[in-house]
């Protein structure tokens, strides 16, 4: 990696020298076609085509399997041959008539720089070159090979729509203004990454949103230094407060109800070319309890629904360092008769409770993640031996007791209970750290690693906003949205300029 | 807004200096006395001859 | 970001050197269920611990098999001059740490109540930071409390529990609602100069020797079974005699520690008949008062009863019948209470705390009259003032010995 | 730092520090004198203290809320101010060391003696530290984050115990001489209700400042009566000879508290909230004697303070008292004179500065 980016600094240094000249396009075409195929290095998938009419002569120039070859020729190729048909040649025309005529296919801009319009050809446009020419014309008539659109699979639910965010930022930014039919929607690009010049398009709606979050995501952007972007988990991290935090303080989903959601709470949201995942910003911690289908719903099953998520993130988090802690330091805590079976299973087990609890929740992690890297085919195969491993030869062979098997897989299915990925996988590390602080100072030790994550918590901040927001600093208006979903009803959902976060 | 990335550190003055090594100084001579096995700083000692005839003379017993 | 080092450095610090101290693994303990306490040869104190035998409890999973074929408890004795040195020298013989959290109950033979007295244990067992105070305090009657403990019950195999659901459950005809604790011992004893009484326990069939396994497989469960009696009496610390289980269940009523339900039995007002009754929600107040010299207890309850069954010549269908019942329960509760107090006069103990009573509602007067207790209450005049109602007939409104 | 806390932040903080300082002490201390007119010796102590405060408050209204320390510099000089600050420094580390020892003391007579009573004291001074280390206003908020659970801790373990309340407990009131009342709201006195003066020092900091001084007593007032009603409930639970016995009297109610015959340990729910309560006023301690260095010092941060006033709290609170019943009698005796003396050199500087501001 290192020194392919020494390498390119070299190239650019190089080329810096002599860009200025080259940049002018040619009124030779061939000329422009050859300096083009030497600065791409010759690529097997560039195509030029030129077409003579007497001696006017046109170039189109594409990368193959970006463009619709269909269309090419009826929108471009044909108006052309039968204008020049018509008129005899291009000299002969006025520079008016040429332009209105050759509107005729999908939008087209016309440039005089050769580097930008080779970040339009790579881009997937149209490249149009004229013999006696100093302008390039670019169309643009993408098409490449996408997915469709589908039921987004990291984010299922039972009610609401299945339509999920694609690899490809168009239809992503069509399938947010197919919600939100409101001029004041904004899509503002960039472009980042050095080498791979992605693009990216910060969305909000004008008016409703957050003037300082957006303020702080635009400056954030474009001061992120990179080579490289291809996903937004890298974006997110790049633009993250610094300092060390397992909580993301950037949400992503894959759903455009949510991004449409957070957009009319004032939040900001950035999509990227090449990946379904749309980030938001602010975020808050109580938001990623809050699924989509909460306001689908009826408000009294989304309440009782978004406690059972606060407890089982509870749960996956602290269930098996409460384990550790209430069998090796507080015995007298538990009532007597489950003590009495406790300690029966417990009898012949070889190793303390921290180091039981550790390996079996070790175990599952590397089944999960195994779960998620194997080939679909060995599926039934991991779900046996695993089934076999963590179930039942463990606890026959006498290895660990079968109270910490019922721990492990309680916390396993708490810790799917969460519509966000991102949060459950903080509560997946902190875990273990809570073992260890329940290992040395039993429920003591809980409660101080407790406290001081919820320091943390409370330090954090996402885009200037407080990451704990409606809890604290409290407040009281935003709490019918944050432990419980009251009624949409009781109060219409009023949307304030400063909501966001 | 461009402090997101950016750590602030400023140069000690000569009284934050000071300061410094006083705390220092007087936390390092306690925790070594203590660890020694001497009560280096007798305040509770102080404090009981001075305020134990007050509160014997208030209420007695 | 030096100071997040620092805390990374103390953290792993504390973890290293002072981590992981006062910690034990449950695989290392020895829970104990109950303990007793009887006297040893000469000056000494012997000590019955009861404790589960986890390889039993695990219940058919794991390689035991059969889950009846174990003991599902052992008892160990160990003796000594204090009953912290006692628990020391069976540190000597168990391999286990002794966790006395999960005790349930304490049980005293009726020779060390008597002879020794209880004040020495006690401080032991309140002191010990892992012994809860609410646990039962028991005497065993005409036995050691290594028999009683050593006995496998029948039902639950393990006499502690058996125990445990006598008091809490069944609540025996006793009637004492949950029991007594160390803790009202104490506080009685210490805190309000009343003398303490505490639960009786003792074997049905005083000498069957039931401790071995085998005798679970009789079908008859009387001789291993055991059974609360009536309340120790103590003075100070020293128990002197012991309530019938009437007297028992009337102290349980004047002190407000009745159970819920209690069942009674009591002659028919003519003939020889019985009544049987259900008592309901017995309330009501005991107090002293204090005129002069004369300290008069008035007992002032009422309740509510269900028959339960009837034998007398009673027409329950007429007014008068109803109201004879009602009569013939209350007069025989009254008798039943007056008589309880009668005894603790005889006795010269004031088990119901009158003397507490008569300070924390006259402290005034009691003052003056404090030194003349003895003679006070000697004297004492005893109004008792009982009305039960029927509330239901039960099942059936007439019965077989109606006089027609 | 622009430190900026809100009023809620502020009520929350006096309100634990009051509570949790000696909800599971307060029955113990105040029953040995007055048995069981304890509740009224609580009930004098909270009245006398509400008037100190208000007292303070007042004083600190007249000079428009600035920060402690720099009113101690304002109205008694340079040096005279700076002896004062220095002297405030020093009680607040005193009071954190203090408050930690009472921590461990609890952790190893109640919940596991077998364990070294330094753990517990550098595991909660890791996290004192870590927060003070991210600022006085993450304790705040983290203050208000905690408060509601705490305070439903405490309702609901009071609720628990409120079964087995018999009234005839608390018989005869008013029976003990007016003495032992007096001697047992003394030493509750120092205890909660003058220490609180230490939250004075981040009264400049609270963003509004209107009805501060009722919303501080309220906060005392409230606090307080949780205090009474904690000490009537334990004695008419346990009767005051009982409850002289203990040394954490309220956590042995709850012990013995049983809900269902499976659900009978609840007196983890008070021991968690009394942590946590405990964690607030150690945290508040310290972070005030943290601002006063800075005053001193006059910098910008005290960051640079954190790690050796720790080390010095933590050798402070094994080496002040050799044992347990050394530091309890030195609580219940000179604690409250000691910190009166404070309170009094603190009320005279305000006058005098009151005075000076006049002339």
């Amino acid at each position: 990696m290192k020194i392919y980016r020494n390498k390119n600094k070299q190239a650019k240094e190089k080329s810096a020298g002599k860009h200025l000249d080259k940049d002018a396009i040619s009124p030779e075409v061939d000329e422009n076609i050859e300096t083009i195929k030497q600065r791409l290095g010759d690529p097997f998938d560039f195509m030029a085509r030129s077409y003579s009419y007497g001696k006017d002569r046109f170039a189109l120039c594409y990368i193959d399997g970006m463009v619709s070859k269909d269309d090419l020729e009826r929108t471009i190729v044909y108006p052309l041959m039968d204008w020049l048909r018509e008129n005899d040649s291009f000299d002969t025309i006025g520079d008016r008539d040429f332009r209105q005529h050759i509107q005729i296919p999908t939008k087209m801009k016309e440039t005089t720089s050769l580097s930008s319009t080779m970040d339009d050809l790579l881009r997937g446009n149209i490249v149009l070159f004229v013999q006696g020419r100093r302008q390039a014309f670019i169309a643009s008539d993408q098409e490449w090979a996408t997915r469709a659109i589908s039921e987004p699979e990291s984010q299922t639910l039972i009610r609401g729509p299945r339509e999920g965010f694609v690899e490809t930022l168009s239809i992503n930014a069509t399938l947010i203004r197919r919600r939100i039919t409101n001029p004041a929607l904004r899509f503002k690009s960039f472009v980042i990454g050095k080498v791979t010049k992605t693009q990216i398009l910060v969305t909000y709606i004008e008016g409703y949103v957050n003037e300082n979050a957006l303020k702080e995501v635009i400056n954030r952007i474009e001061s992120v230094d990179t080579l490289e972007v291809y996903e937004t988990g890298m974006l997110e991290e790049l633009m993250e407060e610094k300092g060390y935090s397992p909580f993301p303080t950037i949400q992503s989903t894959e759903r455009p109800d949510v991004v449409c959601s957070a957009l009319t709470e004032g939040k900001v949201s950035i999509l990227m070319e090449g990946t379904p995942f749309v980030l938001i910003a602010p975020t808050t911690f109580m938001s990623f309890f809050q699924a989509a289908e909460d306001y689908y719903t009826r408000f009294d099953l989304s309440t009782f629904i978004r406690m059972i998520r606060f407890i089982s993130f509870w749960i996956s988090l602290a269930l098996p360092a409460t384990y550790v802690a209430l069998t090796t330091f507080h015995q007298e805590l538990i009532p007597t008769n489950l003590l009495v079976s406790l300690a029966a299973q417990r009898e012949g087990i070889p190793f303390p409770a921290l180091i039981e609890a550790l390996v079996m929740e070790g175990v599952f992690e590397i089944l999960r993640e195994a779960g998620i890297r194997m080939p679909r085919q060995i599926g039934p195969a991991v779900s046996i031996v695993g089934a076999i491993v963590i179930g039942e030869a463990a606890v026959a062979a006498g290895l660990v007791s079968p109270a910490i098997v019922i721990v492990v897989s309680l916390t396993a299915i708490a810790s799917f209970a969460n519509p966000y990925y991102s949060i459950s996988g903080s509560a997946r590390l902190l875990r273990f750290i809570l073992m260890l602080f329940a290992a040395s100072a039993g429920i003591f030790g809980m409660i101080v690693f407790t406290l001081a994550l919820f320091i943390h918590l409370v330090s954090l901040k996402s885009l200037g906003q407080p990451f704990l927001s409606p809890l604290a600093p409290l407040s009281v208006k935003k709490q019918k949205d944050a432990f419980f979903r009251f009624p949409l009803w009781w109060e219409d959902r009023k949307k304030k300029k400063k909501v966001g976060g | 807004m461009q402090d997101w990335k950016t750590t602030m550190k400023a140069n000690k003055t000569t009284r934050e200096k000071i300061v410094l090594a006083i705390v220092w100084g007087f936390s390092l001579y306690y925790i070594i006395g203590y660890l020694a096995g001497i009560d280096p700083f007798p305040i509770t000692v102080w404090l009981k001859a001075i305020y134990g005839p007050i509160y014997h003379t208030l209420f007695g017993g | 970001m030096k100071a997040v080092y620092t805390i990374f450095i103390f953290t792993v610090m504390v973890f290293t050197l002072a981590g992981c101290s006062g910690r034990i693994e449950l695989n290392d303990l020895l829970l104990i269920t109950s303990v007793g306490i009887d006297k040893g040869e000469g000056d000494r104190v012997k000590l019955t611990f009861q404790a589960t035998n986890p390889q039993a409890q695990a219940g058919g999973q794991g390689s035991s098999g059969a889950g009846g074929s174990t003991n599902p408890d052992y008892t160990f004795e160990s003796e000594g001059y204090s009953v912290n040195e006692a628990v020391n020298n069976a540190r000597n013989f168990i391999s286990r740490k002794l966790f006395f959290s999960q005790m349930s109950m304490l049980v005293v033979g009726e020779e060390m109540a008597k002879e020794k007295g209880v004040k020495e244990i006690l401080d032991f067992l309140e002191r010990h930071y892992e012994i809860r105070d609410n646990y039962f305090f028991l005497i065993a009657k005409d036995s050691s409390a290594k028999e009683i403990l050593s006995t496998l019950t029948p039902i639950e195999n393990n006499s502690s529990k058996t125990i445990e659901k006598l008091i809490n459950i069944s609540e025996g005809s006793v009637g004492i609602k949950d029991g007594i604790t160390l803790e009202n011992f104490i506080r009685w004893l210490y805190g309000e100069k009343r003398s303490p009484v505490a639960l009786g326990i003792k074997k049905k069939e005083k000498n069957s020797n039931v401790s071995n396994f085998d005798t679970l497989n009789d079908i008859d469960g009387n001789p291993n079974s055991i059974q609360l009696t009536g309340l120790a009496l103590f003075n100070e610390d020293k128990q002197v005699d012991w309530f019938t289980k009437k007297e028992s269940s009337a102290w349980g009523v004047l002190t407000g520690r009745s159970a819920d339900i209690q069942n009674f039995t009591f002659h028919c007002p003519d003939g020889d008949g019985r009544i049987g009754i259900l008592l309901k929600d017995i309330k009501g107040k005991a107090v002293p008062t204090l005129k002069g010299n004369q300290l008069t207890y008035r007992i002032k309850m009422s309740g509510q009863m269900n028959l339960q069954e009837m034998s007398c010549r009673l027409k329950l269908t007429e007014e008068q019948g109803a109201n004879a019942i009602q009569t013939a329960v209350s007069k025989g509760l009254e008798k039943q209470l007056v008589e309880t107090v009668r005894k603790a006069q005889k006795l010269k103990l004031d088990f119901f705390g009158i003397q507490s009573q008569l300070f924390k509602n006259h402290p005034k007067s009691w003052e003056k009259q404090k030194d003349n207790w003895e003679a006070l209450y000697q004297e004492m005049k005893v109004k008792a003032d009982v009305q039960v109602y029927i509330e239901s007939p039960g099942a059936r409104l007439e019965n077989n010995y109606e006089s027609k | 730092m622009n430190l900026q806390v809100s009023r809620f932040q502020f009520f929350s903080i006096v309100l634990n520090f009051i509570i949790y300082s000696s909800i599971l002490m307060a029955p113990g201390i105040t029953v040995i004198n007055a048995k069981q007119d304890g509740w009224l010796s609580m009930l004098l102590a909270l009245g006398v203290g509400l008037a100190a405060n208000f007292l303070y408050l007042m004083l600190f209204k007249k000079h428009g809320y600035p920060s402690l320390f720099e009113l101690m510099d304002r109205s008694a000089g340079k040096w005279i101010g700076t002896a004062l600050n220095i002297v405030i420094v020093f009680y607040a580390l005193h009071l954190t060391a203090m408050v930690v020892r009472n921590l461990s003391n609890f952790m190893i007579t109640d919940v596991s003696p077998y364990s070294s009573p330094y753990i517990y004291q550098i595991l909660i001074l890791l996290v004192v530290a870590y927060t003070s280390y991210h600022g006085v206003k993450n304790l705040f908020l983290i203050s208000e984050l905690f408060t509601p659970f705490i305070s439903l801790f405490v309702i609901g373990s009071l609720i628990v115990i409120i079964k087995h309340f018999k009234i005839i407990e608390l018989k005869p009131f008013f029976y003990n001489p007016p003495s032992a009342i007096l001697e047992g709201a003394y030493s509750t006195l120092g205890f909660p209700f003058i220490e609180i003066m230490l939250a004075g020092a981040f009264l400049t900091y609270v963003k509004r400042k209107d009805k501060l001084v009722s919303i501080a007593l309220s906060a005392i007032a409230i606090g307080g009566a949780v205090l009474v009603i904690t000490v009537i409930l334990v004695i008419g639970n346990d009767s005051a000879y009982i409850v002289a016995r203990e040394s954490y009297p309220t956590y042995s109610v709850m012990r013995d508290v049983s809900l269902t015959t499976t659900f009978k340990r609840v007196e983890i729910i008070i021991g968690i909230a009394w942590i946590i309560g405990l964690f607030f006023k150690i945290s508040t301690c310290f972070c005030v004697a943290m601002m006063g260095i800075k005053h001193l010092s006059k910098s910008k941060t005290f960051r640079g303070y954190i790690v050796p006033c720790a080390i010095l709290v933590w050798a402070m609170s094994n080496g002040l008292h050799k044992t347990f019943i050394d530091f309890t009698n030195f609580v219940s005796m000179d604690w409250t004179l000691y910190w009166f003396t404070l309170y009094s050199f603190v009320i005279i500087t305000m006058l005098i500065g009151l005075a000076r501001k006049r002339a």
